[in-house]
């Protein structure tokens, strides 16, 4: 779960790490009022879970209340890289010296926390990492040990900090620390960490992203999430605890497995067609959750043909046959639809569904061509 | 024989109460594996299956009193860390995780502790480990493979199984089948298993399943380079996943450019490994 | 650094380990009124830092706030070991079942904090270990990871806790690990856990003890410390930083090192004499160190000789001998002072001394004797 | 030669620039201990004492452009936790720490971490290792004692000083000389120090000095009884300590009845060590 701007630096603020004085505004009345409060030299700066907004105007300098709320009003109506902005982020304006990227994030291949730097901020690190990777220190933390200061020295020194910051840098670096270890975060970065002209260090800019498996255990973070984001069928299949994604084809997918959802895709794009989503049922295949899924998958009028692909394991193919018919009792459609059915009771299941009307396959390669020729309207059964 | 479960396995099922582990629990039983003991907190004196396994209280007093030496972990997510901690405290030294759905920071602190302690891990997020005709451990169907001279290690579950299926129809059967899990942190790497494939004498071929995400089959191909003298194959799914999403595992996102099946695939290719354009393209690859 | 009952059980709380309802009185007025909001059946408890308060008719139940009253104005009047009552807390009383031990401390010889736990509630765990040591249950915590869930499970196991109890014991068991661990305490117990006629777990009374050495992280905490319970000379003592522990005899002793004042202390013992306390004056012996020393130990009116035992090492003898004479000089007494020095510049340093209206003595064997000789009044010089 | 500290050590100061570090630093190189590189962070790229020792930001730099082999700590103790860890992560095999008054808590995390992997500490709170005439890190005097065959261990500071002192007067001379320090859990115990005694061919006889507290002593003479054929003579300070209280040691405290002087002394001389009744006494006993 991705958290806007505002909602990291809060977090990052509630561990000792500086952050600009600044208040999140819906509109532009409200921006104009904390500009106000601010002093008037205000950044208004738009909360889309989106990189580059700043290119895309998305972060405007204000000089007066006035001009903030006009900026804000601007800002608010635009779209950035297709998501609207419904919010603007409004903070004292810093005068910026230096800037520093300092991140903390999940290094699989080593199976622990790595903690980043580079005096190349204000720049994306992984496009920092392409151009210019000598400039990336990074050392690994101890998951059991946690962050060691002498390490947020290493990390000063490697990235040539003058001395007289490495105190109040390691001081950043440790509440960096906490704050991903105490909301589990996968990602928690201060893109950029600038020395202001007063000579201080300022979080300016700042991204978490959490772990969705570890939100029990943060009931509020949970509820920071911003649902007004995410494609609607993604927030629909969360519920049904489904694991949906959105894509741009049109042929849906409806798979039991994750590894299997990917091959499916896979295939259909190896036949010359295209994948309308990835979506993986899960083990058993209730009806109810099959019909939740269909329903999602059709709410895209994209989709001209639904490919099911089900390995009947534990699951009986049967039952799998016997969950999709009363699924499709539910959710009346005349998109057509392909199914293929492998593994225990595959057979029992395959006549079940082909006295339905509905297209069967044997392999995976029959049913991708199938779809994919039902979607073009070349085959209704 | 084989590798990590056979004949010898003394199963211990950690969550054998619940929905998950009494259904799995029946189904490895049935396949012929040795259940010993099952442990619920709270629930211990009792039995399950009509008698066929008793169960404990902790790991501790199923291990003094049956003597396990294999456990495999069906609790809840939010409560599976701690059951892997208590299994390698008391000694285990094989377990499975089947749970989904631990947190990351969990499993980074599981995997850096059992390290310490050279206690192997399978999982989390994996269906398991199945050596046909011997034991089943964890979900693996046991009805689609045949025992054979096969060894298959996989990040999948259902498209593992897509796999040992279509090797049973053309006849050819599997050593191991080794589901090390789609976590991207996990405690058994494909290096592992293949290591393990290698020195065991009963494989004579490997098959390998991956998907996108991580960098685990690039050094897998190194390690193929540099250390295997049997013949591998591969599969790779997730060559149309969009970047910066999970597809549905929580280990298959390609971020930042880097797990794309691309480049797996490409890495794989030149050290010599076969790598199918479908699953069902596997089995005709090794026959 | 010692806790009350009511600091411990406040951190407790603080951790969610339920307590009674309760508050501290340091007068009977006040403890009327307490037990009036509480509804009148109460227990009150004498504050003090020493074990065995209810033998002593320090803890004692009031059926209403009248008794209360008279209960508290008794209390209130009573020393318990020697040390007077000056607060006393006043809790709800609970309808107790059975009394459960729960307690974490370090073990030494492990390097590992340990959980102990027994069935025998309400008594010194030290006189269960005595007494019935398998009634007790001990889990070692791994200090990196922390106390597992399934350890904390295992004690309720082993102290035959019935089963209903044991997820409330387990968080009790995480709350109690997480004080320690937080307040960076060396002991944290409670000592009873009691189950109430109610069915639930209670922690009726607790004790914790902290570790001085961290103390500076923990400055709420350090201002708990309650001076009144403590020697006047430790006080002050603790303001020059001395380590200095007050004793029954009447031979002062100013040594450097801790192990050299033991086995000071230990040889004047052995040749018949008593020591009046331990104290070890640390490296270096600035007058001001000596002079403040000299003080708090003629403070004590039993002294009647002050032997110094000085190891000249790094810090040279002479040195010593005048940082010695330098204090004499504030410090005015006709008390007799026997002075030992050896090692670097002793033989200056002795003629410094001796110039001076002081006893030199060469080993400490006869160092010792001249001390007790002159407490004696048999030598003057 | 002798134990843990010789001509060979090339001797890093970690906190080189705070009055303990420079003081005692300078007394070590006066002693001939070949002191190579100093740290104290954000002081990098300096010299002191007259430009004899070089003072690095970080360990890792100092190891690198010095190759140092030891380290002695001197930095405060809420920083002295992280000055192990930092020595330790750049794979310093031997940490001697002076440091007085670390949390229990952290040397609890610290020594745990050590023991995996395998990285010997001396101290905290102790004043060093001291093989006369070779090499003296810490901070022992120098001129209290002379080469000889006599190991000394000791918890205590003073306390050893007078010991090794009066070695020298009836002109006894010691091996090597190692504190151990005074807090309740450290990094090296008797018994680790009386096993390398016994295996020191310069080392022909031991002398131990304990105190109250803990059970090292006691353990030590069950570590005498089954291992050691070299004589062993020891002190125990703190017969009329009183219980419950700390004897300016951490680690000096009797607790509930155990940790007593008489116990130890009794255990001491139950496997046959001599224990003197006053530390004068002990050059007697070894003579």
């Amino acid at each position: 779960m991705k958290l806007h701007e505002y909602q990291s630096k809060q977090i990052f603020s509630h561990y000792g790490i500086p952050i600009p004085s600044g208040r999140v505004a819906a509109n532009a009345a409200d921006a104009k009022q904390i500009a106000e409060e601010l002093g008037g030299h205000v950044v208004i700066k738009s909360q889309v879970l989106v990189g580059g907004r700043g290119k895309a105007g998305g972060i405007r300098l204000a000089k007066s209340p006035q001009e903030a709320e006009d900026l804000a009003t601007q800002i608010l109506g635009i779209k950035i890289k297709g998501l609207p902005v419904r919010k603007v982020l409004v903070d004292e304006a810093a005068s910026i010296e230096t800037e520093i990227y300092l991140g903390i994030t999940n290094d699989r291949a080593e199976r622990k926390p790595v903690m980043m730097a580079s005096s190349a901020g204000g720049v994306e690190i992984e496009q920092v990492a392409k151009e210019t990777p000598d400039k990336i220190v990074k050392v690994h933390i101890d998951p059991l040990l946690g962050l060691r200061d002498y390490q947020a020295r290493d990390i000063a020194a490697g990235i040539d900090l003058p001395r007289e910051h490495w105190q109040t840098f390691s001081q950043i670096g440790r509440g960096l620390w906490r704050a991903y270890l105490r909301s589990d975060a996968t990602l928690a970065e201060i893109n950029p960490l600038v020395i202001t002209s007063q000579n201080r260090l300022l979080a300016v800019d700042g991204k978490m992203v959490l772990d969705d498996n570890a939100l029990f255990r943060h009931p509020d973070l949970a509820e920071m999430r911003d649902v007004d984001v995410e494609p609607k069928a993604e927030t629909e299949a969360r519920k049904y605890n489904l694991s949906f994604i959105k894509l741009d084809g049109y042929i849906g997918c409806m798979v039991n497995g994750a590894g299997l959802a990917m091959a499916t895709m896979d295939i259909i794009k190896l036949h010359g067609g295209k994948p309308a989503n990835f979506l993986d049922i899960g083990g058993g295949a209730s009806s109810e959750k099959v019909a939740a899924a269909l329903r999602i998958i059709l709410s895209d009028s994209n989709v001209k043909a639904v490919l099911f692909n089900i390995f009947g394991g534990i699951t009986r193919g049967d039952e799998v046959a016997r969950g999709i018919l009363a699924a499709l009792q539910e959710v009346k459609t005349d998109v057509p639809m392909v199914t293929r059915l492998v593994g225990t009771n595959a057979e029992e299941g395959r006549q079940i569904l082909s006295e339905a009307n509905m297209i069967t396959a044997e392999t995976l390669v029959d049913a991708a061509k199938k779809a994919i020729r039902a979607a073009q309207g070349g085959e209704q059964v | 024989m084989s590798i990590l479960v056979d004949k010898n396995t003394r199963l211990l099922v950690q969550g054998i109460t619940g929905n998950e582990g009494l259904f799995h629990t029946q189904h490895m039983l049935a396949y012929g594996t040795n259940v010993v003991a099952g442990v619920t907190p709270g629930k211990g004196g009792g039995w399950v299956l009509e008698g066929k396994v008793p169960v404990f209280d902790s790991v501790r007093i199923a291990h003094e009193a049956t003597g396990v030496n294999t456990s495999v972990i069906f609790v809840p997510s939010r409560f599976a860390a701690d059951a892997i901690y208590e299994a390698a405290d008391t000694g285990i030294q094989l377990i499975v995780c089947i749970t989904e759905g631990i947190p990351v920071q969990d499993m980074m602190r599981v995997r850096n502790y059992l390290d310490q302690k050279g206690i192997r891990l399978v999982g989390p997020n994996c269906p398991g480990v199945l050596t046909p005709g011997e034991a089943k451990v964890g979900i693996i169907p046991g009805d689609i493979s045949i025992p054979g001279n096969i060894g298959v290690v996989s990040r999948s579950g259902t498209l593992t199984y897509e796999v040992l299926y279509a090797l049973k129809l053309v006849g050819l059967g599997t050593s191991t089948c080794v589901g090390i899990g789609g976590d991207p942190i996990n405690g058994t790497s494909f290096i592992d298993v293949l290591g393990m494939f290698e020195a065991d004498p009963y494989t004579d071929k490997i098959i390998l399943i991956g998907e996108i995400g991580g960098t685990d089959e690039e050094k897998a191909a190194e390690y193929i380079a540099d250390h295997l003298t049997k013949p591998v194959a591969a599969f790779i799914a997730g060559q149309t996943a969009p970047p910066g999403k999970r597809m549905g595992h929580a280990g298959a996102i390609v971020e930042s450019g880097s797990g794309t099946a691309a480049d797996k695939i490409k890495a794989l290719q030149d050290v010599g490994v076969q790598v199918a354009s479908h699953p069902e393209e596997i089995a005709e690859l090794l026959a």
